[in-house]
């Protein structure tokens, strides 16, 4: 660690995982709610059970992009944080509020929350992943605007980067389209029109900006190539996510009322959205493969090769899947989708969010540069068993969703929602046992910050 | 004559690409306004449908539905519900005040909410509105 | 740059872009239809597209994958269209 | 003579025009095909467009190409001032198609046609918006270039910003080429 205010960055990190750790179970409570209907209820009715393992997901990732932002710009602007002192209030304020909010989910019903928080003044409630209270919303927009503020003082009084530049401008762009969450019309359409203003511009947007930029980083550091090479491909990468990105909103107005167009514009661009995903891959394996030395931290080198390839397969190729409105017209809001949303989530943000810890957690934590090869190696377990369980989750998923789509939408005689879903119960149960090993990842990720604290620093030797 | 390919051409074009698409993407945005009228039934969004749409987000009803094909995946499609059920908004309220306050063993079951009959109807009303948004033939059958 | 009788090479693909693309017009507003018109105009245009191509972005003097893009292009949205006309008809 | 391995101007650029082109491409073959299965419709909206405007605004795309290929060979021969009055020239060729394209727009609004009118016009105006949004941003670059040129920031031995420009405008002009025929002729 460079700079002593780097290390506001670990709080972030470690409430990050712990949030991950509550996503995940009430994930399977989710997975074992979809085959056993009255599991915990009515004290955990679905909607509550998804709505925090959702929020959680959301709030974790931003703890980690933060967390992330804080280690990475003093190092890249060569300087001290502006106000490390205001980066903690921030966090504290966001901890509260995050796990507030989630009480308010569990403890009192939905409407009764929204009484409470008084959301009549000023309505945003009730919108999938925008559930939090508008209080809560407008705390999001002040810890935001603050760390903003922080991060952008401390790159205007240092160096100025390419790295830090993007990620600056893909953090702004996720404040910026955040505000369309204070949008809700009661004309319905135009409500589902301006959502994904937010959901898509963030992340099929600006996030993947926020994640080429620290995987960037994460590749200068562990390969050593030079950093004009991978400044410029960076650069050449986020242009094309946004270049297909933009009009590519349109795959989401195909059927909410929208015209027609949408199929057209919507489909030619969406159709290119791989192709960043894809330059992505061959951009990290490029750099790891012409690397002027071997980082002692493969562990963090092979997750920034594993989100690369995970974030291409899980938004590029299973996007690409249903994309196409022909497709989507019959695959729309099935479990297509969740296959989808579940791969590329793990794939591009959850992914980037880790490699970011497991390369700067070990200096974090007084190393030189890496965990013990003890460490190292458990945690690598935790990678291929997670990795591995999300791809078993995704394709069973898909499998209940070609299902799915099949019986309800594209045969002759279609048969009931509620029927189907008893049909493809044998999909849910292997998702759910899935769902398991994946918490058993997570376990053996947690516990790779507990094993070898006190063996050596793993070498080059060693770890190559 | 020496490969040209540098970091302030790739910089430009990220900056250029991405206003000309977002510009772009604020164009159409400004035309489907435009073309709004004819597809979103507006004629028909009376207090009581906003009301229901009020309704609608208090309880969270997407947390479990989708409506358009938007929302969760769990239970069944609202988008069409009221042709589902007969175009009978008293069977959609039917339906929502039926359901028992404990579950059903072993299944699915949607939580009694306790609306009052003024939500009820709003939310009835909100969901016949829904159905009669020009969505482009979607969903495919009546199943949703 | 090389000339030939004091004109540039360039200058002589410009009167031909030119002449073409009144002729293709004269296709379109004298209402010549049909499969081997359009054909005729669809060869027309790509070759006027090796032209601009060529001598126009320089990939005449482009050796490798590069020289070859444009040609590629051509060929790719040329030949679906191709077909999908020939299936019109 | 072959006797370079890239083409003229930043690398960079290239790969844009390679996705912008795949764009168009897709583009054009969906056209071709949705064409194919609604004949009639297509060759009926088709007369309506104006045949001798579309003539006129290919001319000038090609005539506005020929002079930046100009100014490129004028910077080659080390004359800027030569090159600076290329680009203006190309630049007034750029300001006359958006002219005629925006009459050709507003003739149509005035009608009330526009782009949910039928598939044929969906198409219309998507593509040749489309192409007119690149119109305008091939003439930012070129007046950039044009800047450049005038602070004598290209020499006969570096002009690659020059050249950059330049195909970026091109390949604005060959799209046209390819999108006149398709649209306004064949039928």
């Amino acid at each position: 660690m460079t700079y002593q205010s780097q290390s506001v960055a670990k709080p972030y990190f470690i409430v990050a995982i712990a949030l991950f750790v509550g996503q995940i179970l009430f994930g399977t409570i989710l997975g074992l709610q979809y085959v056993i209907g009255d599991f915990l209820f009515p004290e955990i009715p679905f909607n509550v059970a998804r709505m925090v393992h959702t929020n959680l997901l959301i709030v974790w990732l931003l703890f980690g992009f933060m967390g992330a932002a804080y280690y990475l710009i003093p190092e890249e602007s060569e300087t001290e944080l502006f106000s490390p002192f205001l980066a903690i209030l921030m966090f504290w304020i966001f901890a509260v509020a995050g796990v507030l909010t989630i009480l308010g989910y569990l403890l009192v019903p939905y409407a009764t929350l929204a009484e409470l928080t008084m959301d009549d003044l000023f309505p945003t409630m009730g919108r999938e992943f925008l559930e939090q209270p508008t209080i809560t919303k407008i705390g999001i927009v002040i810890v935001a605007l603050s760390f903003l503020f922080n991060i952008g003082m401390t790159m205007l009084k240092g160096r100025k980067t390419a790295v830090s530049l993007v990620l600056m401008i893909g953090l702004t762009g996720l404040a910026v389209f955040f505000l369309f969450a204070f949008y809700v019309p009661e004309n319905l359409v135009k409500d589902k029109f301006y959502w994904w203003f937010v959901v898509h511009l963030w992340v099929e947007g600006v996030w993947e900006l926020i994640m080429g930029a620290i995987l960037a980083f994460v590749l200068i550091k562990t390969t050593g190539v030079d950093r004009e090479v991978i400044e410029k491909w960076l650069y050449v990468i986020i242009a094309m996510s946004l270049i297909t990105g933009l009009i590519g909103t349109g795959h989401h107005f195909y059927w909410i009322g929208t015209p027609e167009y949408w199929q057209w514009w919507g489909s030619i661009f969406s159709a290119m959205e791989p192709i960043p995903f894809f330059m992505m891959t061959i951009f990290a394996f490029n750099m790891v493969n012409r690397r002027r030395r071997n980082h002692p931290n493969q562990a963090a080198v092979l997750w920034a090769l594993g989100t690369a390839v995970m974030a291409f397969l899980g938004a590029g190729v299973w996007g690409f899947l249903h994309t196409l409105a022909p497709v989507n017209y019959f695959t729309h809001g099935t479990q297509i989708t969740a296959a989808h949303g579940h791969m590329a989530f793990y794939g591009a943000y959850v992914m980037i969010v880790l490699t970011m810890i497991s390369y700067s957690m070990p200096m974090l934590n007084g190393r030189k540069e890496a965990n013990s090869n003890k460490s190292q190696i458990v945690e690598m377990w935790s990678f291929w068993i997670m990795t591995v369980s999300m791809v078993f989750i995704t394709l069973f998923l898909t499998g209940a969703g070609i299902l799915q789509t099949y019986m309800q939408r594209y045969t002759d005689t279609p048969i009931s929602f509620m029927e189907v879903q008893d049909k493809v119960a044998i999909f849910y149960w292997l998702r759910e046992g899935a769902g398991i090993f994946f918490l058993i990842g997570l376990i053996v990720y947690v516990a790779s910050f507990f094993i070898g604290g006190d063996e050596p620093e793993a070498t080059v030797k060693d770890a190559a | 004559m020496s490969e040209t390919f540098t970091k302030s051409m790739a910089r430009n074009i990220f900056y250029g690409g991405s206003v000309f698409f977002f510009l772009l993407l604020l164009a159409l945005t400004f035309d489907t306004e435009s073309a709004l009228p004819e597809l979103d039934n507006r004629e028909n969004l009376t207090e009581e449908v906003a009301l229901g749409k009020r309704v609608w987000e208090k309880n969270n009803c997407v947390g479990c539905h989708t409506l358009l094909g938007e929302g969760a995946y769990f239970a069944p499609e609202l988008g069409n519900v009221y042709q589902r059920f007969g175009n009978s908004t008293d069977a959609i309220k039917g339906f929502i005040m039926s359901r028992p306050k404990d579950g059903i063993p072993g299944r699915r079951s949607m939580p009694q909410f306790n609306l009052s009959d003024e939500e009820l109807e709003g939310i009835a009303q909100f969901l016949k509105y829904t159905s009669g948004i020009n969505t482009q033939n979607w969903p495919p059958n009546i199943q949703g | 740059m090389y000339k030939f009788i004091g004109v540039r090479p360039c200058t002589f693909v410009y009167i031909l872009l030119m002449v073409l693309t009144v002729f293709t017009w004269y296709v379109g507003v004298s209402g010549l239809s049909g499969l081997s018109f359009a054909f005729l105009v669809l060869g027309l245009s790509l070759l006027k597209g090796h032209l601009i191509g060529d001598y126009y972005m320089g990939l005449k003097t482009v050796s490798g994958i590069w020289g070859w893009v444009i040609v590629i292009w051509l060929i790719l949205p040329g030949s679906l269209i191709a077909i999908a006309f020939y299936s019109a008809s | 003579m072959k006797n370079r391995n890239t083409p003229p101007g930043d690398l960079a650029i290239w790969i844009f025009i390679m996705a912008e082109l795949s764009v168009f491409a897709i583009f054009f073959a969906v056209y071709a095909f949705t064409r194919a299965n609604n004949v009639e419709l297509f060759n009926e909206s088709q007369l309506t467009l104006d045949r001798n405007l579309a003539l006129i605004n290919t001319l000038t795309l090609i005539t506005s190409s020929y002079f930046v290929v100009r100014a490129v060979a004028a910077i080659r021969e080390n004359n800027a001032k030569h090159c600076f009055n290329w680009i203006i020239a190309a630049l007034l060729m750029g300001l006359l198609f958006l002219l005629v394209k925006s009459y050709e727009y507003n003739h149509h609004y005035s009608e009330g046609i526009n782009l949910r009118t039928n598939k044929f016009y969906m198409f219309y105006f998507s593509l040749t918006f489309f192409h007119f949004m690149h119109v305008l941003m091939g003439m930012v670059i070129l007046a950039a270039n044009a800047i450049k040129t005038r602070a004598g920031n290209y020499t006969p031995e570096n002009h690659t910003g020059l050249e950059t420009g330049a195909s970026y405008w091109h390949m604005v002009d060959m799209v046209w080429i390819i999108l006149f025929p398709l649209i306004y002729v064949m039928r």
